[in-house]
C-alpha cells in the first residue's frame, strides 16, 4: 500500500495542501495533518473541534460527590463515634471531603476525556516524520485512490514541498 | 525564519537536557548529601522519639508545624498563577508556567512528608487512609488533620497531571531528536504523540478544564491547612479570617519562591532569552499586591485581638508586638512590608536582582509568620500556670535544612529530564509574534527556503 | 534517665504491665516454685503502717502477684509472689481516717528503690571513700558479735552507743532493752528539727511532755503560729481532714483560720487571714492578744502579769498594727471553740520557749482545752521507755577527747552528718569511732561512714508496729505483718538484733525472751489489753484504739512565761537577712529525698521539681538586681551554699527562705549532689532549756554569682515570666 | 441509663497538699521523666495543684486549683483526632484509646486545659521500681497521648464487682485515686446522672463554677469556690 504525505514549511502553504486535496476529492476523514504546535488559528488546524470536555468534566465531578458523600456519611454511621458532642453525621465538615472529591473527580474525568478522544497513549501512525519536530507541518493521505490526483494537489499547491514520498 | 528560530528555541531550551555539565554533578552530589542528612535525623527522631526536638507542654508543635504550612503555602507559586494566567490568557506566562508548576509539585511532596516527620508513631501514618480496614475503624472526617490528608493528595495529584500534560508534545520532540535510550524513553513517556490537530486541541481544552478545577483545589488546600489551627480554641487562631489570611500569605510567598527559582534558572540554564525582565516585572507586581492584602490581613488579626482584649489573647498577642517573639516579629514585618515595598514601587529600583532580593525577604518573612502563628498562641494557652515557651533543637533545624536541598536538588534533576521551559507554548507565542510579519512573506518564504 | 537505655530498659518496662516486650532477658531466667498461696491478678488488701513520718499512718497496702527478680540459694532467678503495688490509708484506722499525704503514698518506692542495699555489706577501702564489698548474713553477724563481745570483755559495754531517728513503739523497747541489758547507755534519738521545745512547754503548761492533738474539725477559730500544721508539721493527715471538715463540713458555721509567719507556707497560703510578723516575735502576739482579751474581760485572767504587753507595745515589736492585734484577741475569744497553734519556726528561736508557753497560754485562756473543738492530748499505751542519751552531748566528747570514748556505734535510720549544721562537726565525731554497723538501707552520708552494713527489711517486708504521739482523740496502738515477702538478702533489724542478744558471750536471753520481733509484739499487744483474740483482730485491722489510759488534759491555769528577746547569730549589718530553713513538702528534713515521684512532684507553691532554691521577696530582689532563676551565693558565719532565687510575694523582705531535703553528698542516684542543703550552714544556735537547735537564728547575706541555673518549675509561665504569671 | 461520671473540687478545703498527685502517679504507672526532661517541660502529672497569688505583700493570699482532666461533654480534644483515638464513651468520660493514638499532638493543642501529657520517649523504671506498676493499667508507649481518666479501671471494677452481686453502684462506692487520698476531702467523685448523688448536690451549690466556662467545653468537674469567713458569720 502507498501512502504519500508532503511537508510544508509554514501553515499557509499547509492550509493550501489541505484545500487541494479537498478540490481533488480527497474525504475530509483521509487527510492527516501533524504539526508540532497547535495551529488553531488556521481552517485545517481547527478540524473537529466539537468535543464533550466539559460536560464529562461535570460528570466526573458529579461521581466524585457522591462518593465522598458516601464515604463520609456511610463510614460515619458504620461505628458511630461521638467527639466533642457533634452529630455521628457531620455535614460541615463532611463538605470540605466532598468538596475535594468533587474537584478531583472533575479533573480525573477531563484528563480520561483527553487521553481517550486524542487516542493517547497510542502507537505512531504509518507515516511519521522527524522533521514535524523542527518545525515542519506534515500533510498527507494514508493509501489514497487516486494516487495521481493526491500528488498533483501536493506539488501544485506546495512550491516548498522538500520532499514526497512513497512508502510501502 | 521561523524555522531558524524556532530550531534554535528549541536547542536552547533542550540543551540542559542534553548536556551535563560537572557543575552539576557536584550541586547535585552535595544536595543530596544534605537531603542524606535530614532523613538520618528523621529516623533518628524515629528511633529515640519526638522527646530529641524542642516541643514540651505545652508547647505540643514547632518547627515541624511550622515547615508543613511554610513549604504548602510556597506549593501555592506554581499551579495557581499558571492557571490563574491560563485562564486570562496572559501571553507573557508562557516561559514561566512550568518553572511554576514544578515547584508547586515538589513543594507540595516536601510539605506533605511534615506531617508524618511530626507523627509520635509515624509508622501508623497509614491509618489516615480511608479504606475498609480489619480495624473496622474510618479516619475521622471531623479532624482537619483528614481534611489535610484529602486536600494536599487532591491538590498534589491534579498539580502532577496539570504539569505532566503540556509535557507530552516535548517528549515527542526529545523523542525526535534522540536515539538509543532516549529516545525509547521518551518514546514512552510522550504516548505516542503524533500533534494532529484533534491531538492539539483536546490537549488544550483539557488544560483549560483542569486550569478552572484548580484555581478552587490550591484555595481549599491552604484554607484546610488554616482550619488546623483556627478550629481549635487556642489565642489567636481561633480566627475566621485565617482561611483568606492564610491562601494569601501562600501566594505571596509562593511568588517570592518562583521568583527566586527564575533568577536561578535563568542564570544556571542561560535562559535569559527567554526569561526576561518582564517576568519578574509582572511577577513583581504581583508580590507587591499581595504583600498589601497580607499586611491588610496581619493589621486586622492584631486590631481585632487588641480591642477583643480577652487575657489569653493579650497575652500571645503582646508576646509577639513586645515580648519574647517580638524580635521574630518585627524581622517578619520588615522582611514582608517594608522591604519589597519600595524595591517593587519606585522604578529606578525595579530589576531582576531587586526583585529577588525583596523575595528572598518575604520567603524568610513568611516562614517566621508562620512560627509567630504556631508557637506563641501554644505558649499563651491554657490557664496561665500551664503558660510555657519553646525552643528548637538541632534534629529540627537540620530536617528543616534538609527540606530545602530536597527542593533544590528535585528541581535540578527535574530541569535534567525536561525543559523547564514547555517549548511549543513558547513556538506558539513566538509564532502569534510575528504571525503579521510571516503572512506578509509568505510567498517568498514558500519559494526560496531551504 | 540516659535517653541511650531509653528503648534498652523500655523492654523490661511492665514486665507485670501491659506492653510485651519480646527478646525480655526475664524469659531466659529460672523459675522459683511461689512461696506462697497466691492467686494471679487477684488484688488483696493487707493493713500496714507508715514509717516516713512521726504521725504514723495506718495504711492498707494493696498487693498483687507478680514476677519479681530474687536470689534463692545463691541463684538469680524469677519467682511468682505478691507485690505491694500502691498505698492507701486505712479507713478504720484513727489516725489517717482512710487517707495518706503525698509522702506515704510514695514510700512504696522504698521497697522498690533501685539503689536499696540488697545484702550485707562491709567496708574495704577508706572510711567514707565508698567501696563496700558483698558478705553473707553470717559473716555479717560474726563481726558485729565479735565487736559487741570484744566490748564486753574488756569491760566497756558503756563504749557501745546506738544511734536512731525518734522511735516508737516496741522498737524503741526492743532498742532500750537491749543496751540496759547489755550495760550500755540508753540509745541516742536524732532529731534536730523535732518539737522537743513544744513537748517540753506542754509539760509546763499541761503536764503533758507530748505533742498536742488538735480537734480542728470542731473549732471554729483557728490561729497558727508558724506551725506548717497542713504540711509537714505534727499529724498532718488527721489535721487536714479536720481543717476541711471546719471549713465546708458544718452547714453556716465555716470556721476562720489564721496563720502567723514570716515566710507563707503550704499551711499558710490557705489561711483567710495570713500576718506576717518579725522573726522571733510570735509570742509576743500572742501575749498581746491574750492581754486584749483580759483586758475586754472576755476571759478572767491576771492583767497585772501582762501588762508589758499592751497592743501598742506589741504593735511595736511584731510589726502587726494594733487594730489588727485587738480584731484577732476579740475574733479568738469571741468564737470558741478556738485553738492556737504553735510549731516549727517559732520555736526554732532561742526564745522557742517563751513562744510556746506564751501559745499554750493563750489555749488556756480560750478554755477549749480537752473540750471538742479544742486540745487533748493522746493516752500512750505501753510507752515504757528511759530517756534517750543526748546526741549533742556524745557529739561534744567525742570531739573533746583525742581517744573516741563510743567504741561502737549501732546506727539505724538517722543520718546526722546531713542533717546537722556543720559548724557540729558530726562527721569529725563519727569517724573516730573504731567501729560503726548500719542497719539502714541505703548508703546515705552518715552509713557511708559505716563498716558493716546490716540491709534491714524495708516496712512493707517486716512487722511494723506504733503508738502515735498525736492527730486522735482515742488511744492507737498500731502494728501489722509484713504485707509482702522481702525481694533482696535483707532481714528485719529487730530480728537481727533478738538473734545477736541469744548469740552474744553473755547471752541476754532473760530480759528479751522472745525468738523473733513477732513473738515480742504478741506480747506485748497481749499486755495493753489482755484478751482472747486481741493479737488477730489486732494484726487484722492493724492496730487495737479505744479511749483506754488516761484522760486528755488535766485543766490548769493560765501561766504567763516571762519574755525573752531572741538571739540571731551574724549581726544585722553584715547579714541583713534572716535565714528560714523549713521541711521540704516533700522531703521533710531530707530523708525522702530519695524517693522519684517526691523529686519530681512540683512544690506546690514554687511549683519546683528536682531543685532547690532561695525564696527571696520581689522587691528585695528587685533592689538587688535578681531576676527569677539568677543564682546566689548565701553566706551566713558558719559558711556559704549556693542556689538559684525564687521570687515570692509571700515572704518578708528582711527574710529569705530555702527548703530543706537536697544537697545530699550520697543518697542514691536520684538525691546525689542535686541542690545545696540549707542545714549545713545553720549556727549552732539552741534553746537554752533543752538544748534543741534554733534552727531558725541564723542570719545570712546573698549576693549573686555567675553559675548555671538549676531551677526547674513545673508552672512553665513561672519558668519564663514569674510577674505576670500570679 | 447510663452514668454520668464527675467530680466536684472545694477549693475551700483543698490545702495544696497533693497527696492526690502522688497518688496518680502511683496507680496510672505515670512514668517519671527525671531531670533533664522535666527541665524542657516534659513532666507528667495527669493532676496538678494549681497556685495563683493575690495582692502584694503583706496583704499576700494564695488560690489553690486542682486541676485534671475536665471530661468536657463537648471535648475539643475528640473532634480534631484523626484517628478517633481521643472519643467520647457511654459513661460521659473522654477516652484516650492509646492503641490508636499516632501522636499528632492536637488533643493536646485543641485542649482549654492543658492536661494532656505525651510520651516524648518510651518511658522506662529503673529496676526494680518497675515491679510497683499497677497491673491494672497498660504502659504508655513512646509517641503517645495521655490523660486522666477518671481511674476507669476502678469505674471498671467497680462496675464488675455490683453486677456480680446484681446490686446497683452505691454513691462513693467508686473513688479515684485522687479522691481516695484528698486529705481534706476536697475532691468528690460520682454519677451526676444521679440527682441524689453528692456529686449532683455539690455541683449544684451557689459556690460551683466551671474552670474556662467562656471556652463552651461543658466541663463534668464542677469547683467550688472559696467561701470568706465574713459570709458564714453573717448567715
Amino acid at each position: 500500500m502507498t501512502s504519500m504525505y508532503g511537508l510544508f514549511s509554514t501553515p499557509e502553504l499547509a492550509q493550501q495542501a489541505v484545500d487541494g486535496l479537498r478540490a481533488a476529492g480527497v474525504p475530509e476523514g483521509e487527510i492527516t495533518i501533524q504539526s508540532s504546535e497547535p495551529m488553531e488559528e488556521y481552517e485545517f488546524g481547527s478540524r473537529d473541534r466539537e468535543t464533550l470536555m466539559p460536560w464529562n468534566a461535570v460528570l466526573g465531578g458529579a461521581i466524585g460527590m457522591a462518593a465522598g458523600y458516601f464515604l463520609t456519611s456511610v463510614t460515619q454511621k458504620s461505628w458511630p463515634m461521638v467527639t466533642g458532642g457533634m452529630p455521628i453525621v457531620t455535614n460541615w465538615t463532611n463538605l470540605i471531603i466532598i468538596f475535594e472529591l468533587t474537584m478531583l473527580g472533575a479533573v480525573f474525568a477531563s484528563v480520561i476525556t483527553l487521553l481517550y478522544s486524542a487516542r493517547l497513549p497510542g502507537r505512531l501512525p504509518k507515516f511519521y516524520d522527524a522533521e514535524i519536530s523542527n518545525g515542519k507541518i506534515l500533510v498527507g493521505v494514508a493509501s489514497p485512490r487516486e494516487m495521481e490526483k493526491v500528488e498533483h494537489a501536493l506539488r501544485a499547491s506546495s512550491g516548498g514541498v522538500r520532499k514526497l514520498e512513497l512508502l510501502s | 525564519m521561523t524555522r531558524k528560530s524556532d530550531s534554535s528555541l528549541t536547542d536552547d531550551l533542550l540543551r540542559p537536557v542534553f548536556e551535563t555539565s560537572t557543575k552539576f554533578y557536584v550541586t547535585a552530589a552535595v544536595l543530596a548529601v544534605i537531603v542524606a542528612a535530614g532523613f538520618g535525623t528523621w529516623f533518628y527522631q524515629i528511633y529515640w522519639g519526638m522527646g530529641v526536638t524542642g516541643d514540651n507542654w505545652p508547647v505540643f508543635w514547632g518547627l515541624h508545624e511550622t515547615n508543613f504550612v511554610f513549604w504548602i503555602g510556597i506549593s501555592h507559586a506554581g499551579t495557581l498563577i499558571s492557571a490563574i494566567l491560563r485562564i486570562v490568557n496572559a501571553t507573557w506566562r508562557r516561559p514561566v508556567t512550568r518553572c511554576a508548576e514544578v515547584i508547586t509539585a515538589f513543594a507540595l511532596m516536601i510539605g506533605a512528608m511534615f506531617p508524618l516527620v511530626h507523627l509520635g508513631r509515624p509508622w501508623l501514618a497509614w491509618w489516615l487512609i480511608p479504606y475498609p480496614s480489619e480495624r473496622l475503624l474510618w479516619p475521622n472526617y471531623r479532624s482537619p488533620l483528614v481534611w489535610d490528608f484529602f486536600a494536599i493528595n487532591t491538590y498534589l495529584l491534579s498539580s502532577l497531571l496539570f504539569l505532566a500534560l503540556p509535557a507530552i508534545p516535548d517528549f515527542a520532540l526529545i523523542r525526535d531528536r534522540t536515539t538509543g535510550w532516549r529516545n525509547w524513553l521518551y518514546g514512552k513517556l510522550s504516548l505516542g504523540w503524533q500533534g494532529t490537530p484533534r491531538q492539539w486541541h483536546r490537549l488544550e481544552s483539557a488544560m483549560h478544564m483542569m486550569a478552572l478545577a484548580i484555581i478552587p483545589i490550591a484555595i481549599s488546600v491552604h484554607t484546610i491547612v488554616s482550619f488546623d489551627f483556627s478550629m481549635a480554641v487556642v489565642p489567636m487562631w481561633h480566627s475566621t479570617i485565617f482561611g483568606p489570611y492564610f491562601v494569601v500569605g501562600a501566594i505571596f510567598s509562593g511568588i517570592a519562591a518562583l521568583n527566586i527559582v527564575m533568577a536561578i534558572v535563568r542564570r544556571m540554564l542561560h535562559l535569559e532569552k527567554y526569561l526576561q525582565p518582564i517576568h519578574f516585572r509582572n511577577l513583581g507586581k504581583l508580590m507587591l499586591a499581595m504583600s498589601l492584602l497580607w499586611g491588610y490581613f496581619v493589621f486586622n488579626e492584631r486590631l481585632v485581638t487588641w480591642y477583643g482584649n480577652t487575657p489569653h489573647e493579650m497575652a500571645a498577642l503582646w508576646s509577639t508586638q513586645l515580648g519574647r517573639y517580638s524580635p521574630m516579629f518585627w524581622t517578619m514585618i520588615f522582611c514582608n512590608f517594608i522591604l519589597p515595598f519600595p524595591l517593587l514601587t519606585i522604578r529606578k529600583l525595579r530589576s531582576i536582582t531587586a526583585t529577588v532580593i525583596a523575595s528572598c525577604g518575604v520567603v524568610i518573612g513568611m516562614w517566621l509568620e508562620r512560627f509567630l502563628i504556631i508557637v506563641p498562641s501554644l505558649s499563651y494557652k491554657g490557664t496561665s500556670y500551664s503558660w510555657g515557651t519553646y525552643l528548637p533543637r538541632w534534629p529540627e533545624i537540620v530536617i528543616f535544612g534538609a527540606s530545602f536541598a530536597a527542593m533544590a536538588l528535585l528541581y535540578l534533576l527535574f530541569s535534567k529530564f525536561i525543559p523547564i521551559i514547555s517549548i511549543w507554548e513558547m513556538k506558539v507565542g513566538e509564532h502569534s509574534n510575528i504571525k503579521v510579519a510571516a503572512q506578509v512573506q509568505e510567498s517568498e518564504a514558500a519559494g526560496e527556503l531551504v | 534517665m540516659d535517653r541511650r537505655n531509653f528503648l534498652k530498659v523500655g523492654a523490661l518496662t511492665g514486665a507485670s504491665a501491659t506492653l510485651t516486650s519480646c527478646g525480655n532477658p526475664e524469659h531466659q531466667m529460672i523459675r522459683f516454685i511461689p512461696e506462697e498461696e497466691i492467686q494471679g491478678g487477684i488484688a488483696i488488701w493487707k493493713p500496714s503502717v507508715c514509717p516516713l513520718c512521726a504521725t504514723g499512718c495506718g495504711m492498707l497496702v494493696r498487693v498483687v502477684d507478680g514476677e519479681a527478680e530474687v536470689i534463692r540459694n545463691g541463684k538469680k532467678g524469677l519467682i511468682q509472689m505478691g507485690l505491694a503495688r500502691k498505698l492507701e490509708g486505712n479507713p478504720a484506722h484513727p489516725i489517717s481516717q482512710g487517707k495518706l499525704c503525698a509522702r506515704g503514698q510514695a514510700a512504696i518506692q522504698v521497697t522498690y528503690h533501685p539503689d536499696r542495699i540488697i545484702h550485707p555489706l562491709k567496708r574495704n577501702g577508706v572510711r567514707g571513700s565508698g567501696p563496700f564489698q558483698e558478705i553473707t548474713w553470717d559473716e555479717a553477724i560474726t563481726i558485729l558479735l565479735s565487736q559487741i563481745d570484744g566490748l564486753a570483755a574488756a569491760g566497756s559495754q558503756n563504749a557501745l552507743a546506738f544511734l536512731t531517728k525518734p522511735m516508737r513503739g516496741q522498737r524503741q523497747t526492743l532498742i532500750s532493752r537491749f543496751m540496759q541489758s547489755y550495760g550500755a547507755p540508753p540509745p541516742m534519738n536524732f532529731d534536730p528539727f523535732g518539737d522537743q521545745v513544744l513537748r517540753r512547754a506542754n509539760a509546763h503548761s499541761f503536764g503533758h511532755e507530748q505533742l498536742p492533738t488538735f480537734d480542728i474539725a470542731q473549732s471554729r477559730y483557728v490561729i497558727s503560729f508558724g506551725a506548717d500544721f497542713l504540711g509537714s508539721w505534727n499529724a498532718a493527715v488527721p489535721q487536714s481532714a479536720g481543717y476541711g471538715e471546719m471549713r465546708q463540713g458544718k452547714p453556716g458555721h465555716r470556721g476562720k483560720f489564721v496563720q502567723v509567719e514570716a515566710r507563707m507556707s503550704q499551711t499558710g497560703a490557705n489561711a483567710d487571714e495570713w500576718v506576717p510578723v518579725n522573726p522571733g516575735t510570735e509570742g509576743v502576739l500572742a501575749l498581746g492578744m491574750a492581754h486584749v482579751i483580759v483586758n475586754l474581760k472576755l476571759r478572767p485572767g491576771n492583767l497585772a502579769a501582762l501588762a508589758e504587753y499592751t497592743p501598742a507595745e506589741v504593735a511595736k515589736r511584731t510589726g502587726v498594727k494594733t487594730e489588727r492585734i485587738e480584731r484577732l484577741a476579740r475574733e479568738f475569744a469571741e468564737n470558741s471553740p478556738a485553738i492556737a497553734i504553735i510549731g516549727g519556726t517559732p520555736l526554732a528561736h532561742t526564745n522557742g520557749m517563751f513562744s510556746a508557753l506564751a501559745v499554750n497560754t493563750l489555749n488556756t485562756l480560750s478554755g477549749s482545752m480537752g473540750k471538742p473543738g479544742g486540745i487533748s492530748f493522746m493516752p500512750q499505751p505501753g510507752k515504757d521507755a528511759p530517756p534517750g542519751t543526748s546526741f549533742n552531748k556524745f557529739v561534744t566528747e567525742q570531739l573533746a577527747s583525742p581517744e573516741s570514748p563510743v567504741k561502737a556505734l549501732l546506727l539505724h535510720e538517722a543520718n546526722p552528718v546531713y542533717g546537722s549544721p556543720s559548724a557540729w562537726r558530726v562527721r569529725e565525731a563519727l569517724s573516730k569511732i573504731p567501729f560503726i554497723a548500719s542497719f539502714g538501707s541505703f548508703i546515705d552520708e552518715t552509713s557511708i561512714l559505716a563498716d558493716l552494713v546490716l540491709p534491714d527489711h524495708s516496712f512493707l517486708e517486716s512487722w511494723v508496729d506504733d503508738v502515735p504521739e498525736s492527730g486522735a482523740g482515742i488511744a492507737v496502738a498500731s502494728v501489722a505483718p509484713p504485707a509482702m515477702r522481702p525481694i533482696h538478702q535483707t532481714r528485719a533489724m529487730p530480728d537481727v538484733l533478738l538473734d545477736v542478744s541469744h548469740r552474744l558471750a553473755k547471752p541476754l536471753q532473760q530480759p528479751l525472751p522472745w525468738k523473733t520481733y513477732e513473738e515480742m509484739l504478741k506480747d506485748s499487744f497481749e499486755s495493753i489489753s489482755p484478751g482472747a483474740d486481741t493479737w488477730n483482730n489486732a494484726i487484722a485491722n492493724g492496730g487495737v484504739w479505744g479511749k483506754t489510759g488516761e484522760p486528755g488534759v488535766r485543766p490548769l491555769v493560765p501561766l504567763f512565761p516571762r519574755y525573752s528577746e531572741p538571739e540571731f547569730d551574724g549581726e544585722g549589718v553584715q547579714f541583713p537577712f534572716h535565714f528560714l530553713p523549713y521541711k521540704s513538702q516533700s522531703f521533710l528534713d531530707g530523708s525522702l529525698a530519695h524517693l522519684p515521684w517526691l523529686q519530681e512532684l512540683p512544690d506546690v507553691l514554687s511549683t519546683a521539681m528536682w531543685s532547690s532554691w532561695v525564696e527571696v521577696h520581689t522587691e528585695t530582689a528587685r533592689g538587688l538586681g535578681l531576676v527569677q532563676g539568677d543564682v546566689v551565693e548565701i553566706s551566713s558565719t558558719q559558711g556559704k551554699i549556693q542556689a538559684p532565687v525564687l521570687l515570692s510575694p509571700g515572704i518578708a523582705p528582711n527574710v529569705i527562705a530555702m527548703p530543706m531535703g537536697q544537697g545530699h553528698e550520697t543518697f542514691t542516684r536520684f538525691a546525689s549532689g542535686r541542690g545545696a542543703n540549707p542545714i549545713s550552714i545553720l549556727a549552732p544556735m539552741a534553746e537554752p532549756e533543752t538544748g534543741a537547735l534554733a534552727w531558725a537564728a541564723t542570719r545570712v547575706r546573698i549576693s549573686k554569682v555567675d553559675a548555671a541555673s538549676k531551677l526547674i518549675l513545673f508552672a512553665g509561665g513561672m519558668r519564663e515570666h514569674p510577674d505576670d504569671h500570679r | 441509663m447510663p452514668h454520668k461520671w464527675g467530680m466536684a473540687v472545694d477549693l475551700d478545703r483543698c490545702t495544696g497538699c497533693e497527696a492526690c498527685v502522688v497518688a496518680c502517679h502511683s496507680e496510672n504507672n505515670i512514668p517519671t521523666v527525671g531531670e533533664t526532661e522535666a527541665a524542657r517541660g516534659r513532666a507528667m502529672h495527669w493532676i496538678r495543684i494549681e497556685r495563683y497569688w493575690e495582692g502584694e505583700f503583706p496583704e499576700v493570699q494564695v488560690k489553690f486549683r486542682p486541676v485534671l482532666c475536665q471530661q468536657c461533654d463537648e471535648a475539643p480534644c475528640e473532634p480534631v483526632c484523626p484517628t478517633y483515638a481521643s472519643s467520647h464513651s457511654e459513661d460521659g468520660l473522654n477516652s484516650q484509646i492509646y492503641n490508636r493514638c499516632i501522636g499528632t499532638r492536637y488533643c493536646a493543642n485543641a485542649c482549654g486545659y492543658n492536661v494532656r501529657f505525651f510520651n516524648f520517649f518510651t518511658p522506662s523504671w529503673d529496676k526494680p521500681l518497675h515491679l510497683q506498676l499497677n497491673p491494672d493499667v497498660s504502659v504508655r508507649e513512646g509517641g503517645v497521648m495521655e490523660k486522666c481518666t477518671f481511674c476507669i479501671q476502678r469505674i471498671n471494677a467497680g462496675k464488675v464487682s455490683a453486677g456480680i452481686e446484681q446490686r446497683p453502684l452505691l454513691d462513693g462506692e467508686i473513688q479515684p485515686a485522687c479522691v481516695q487520698s484528698c486529705t481534706a476531702n476536697a475532691l468528690v467523685f460520682g454519677d451526676l446522672a444521679d440527682p441524689d448523688s453528692t456529686v449532683s448536690k455539690l455541683s449544684k451549690s451557689p459556690r460551683g463554677t466551671k474552670l474556662l466556662e467562656e471556652l463552651g467545653t461543658k466541663p463534668k468537674v464542677t469547683y467550688l469556690q472559696r467561701g470568706s469567713w465574713d459570709d458564714s458569720q453573717k448567715r
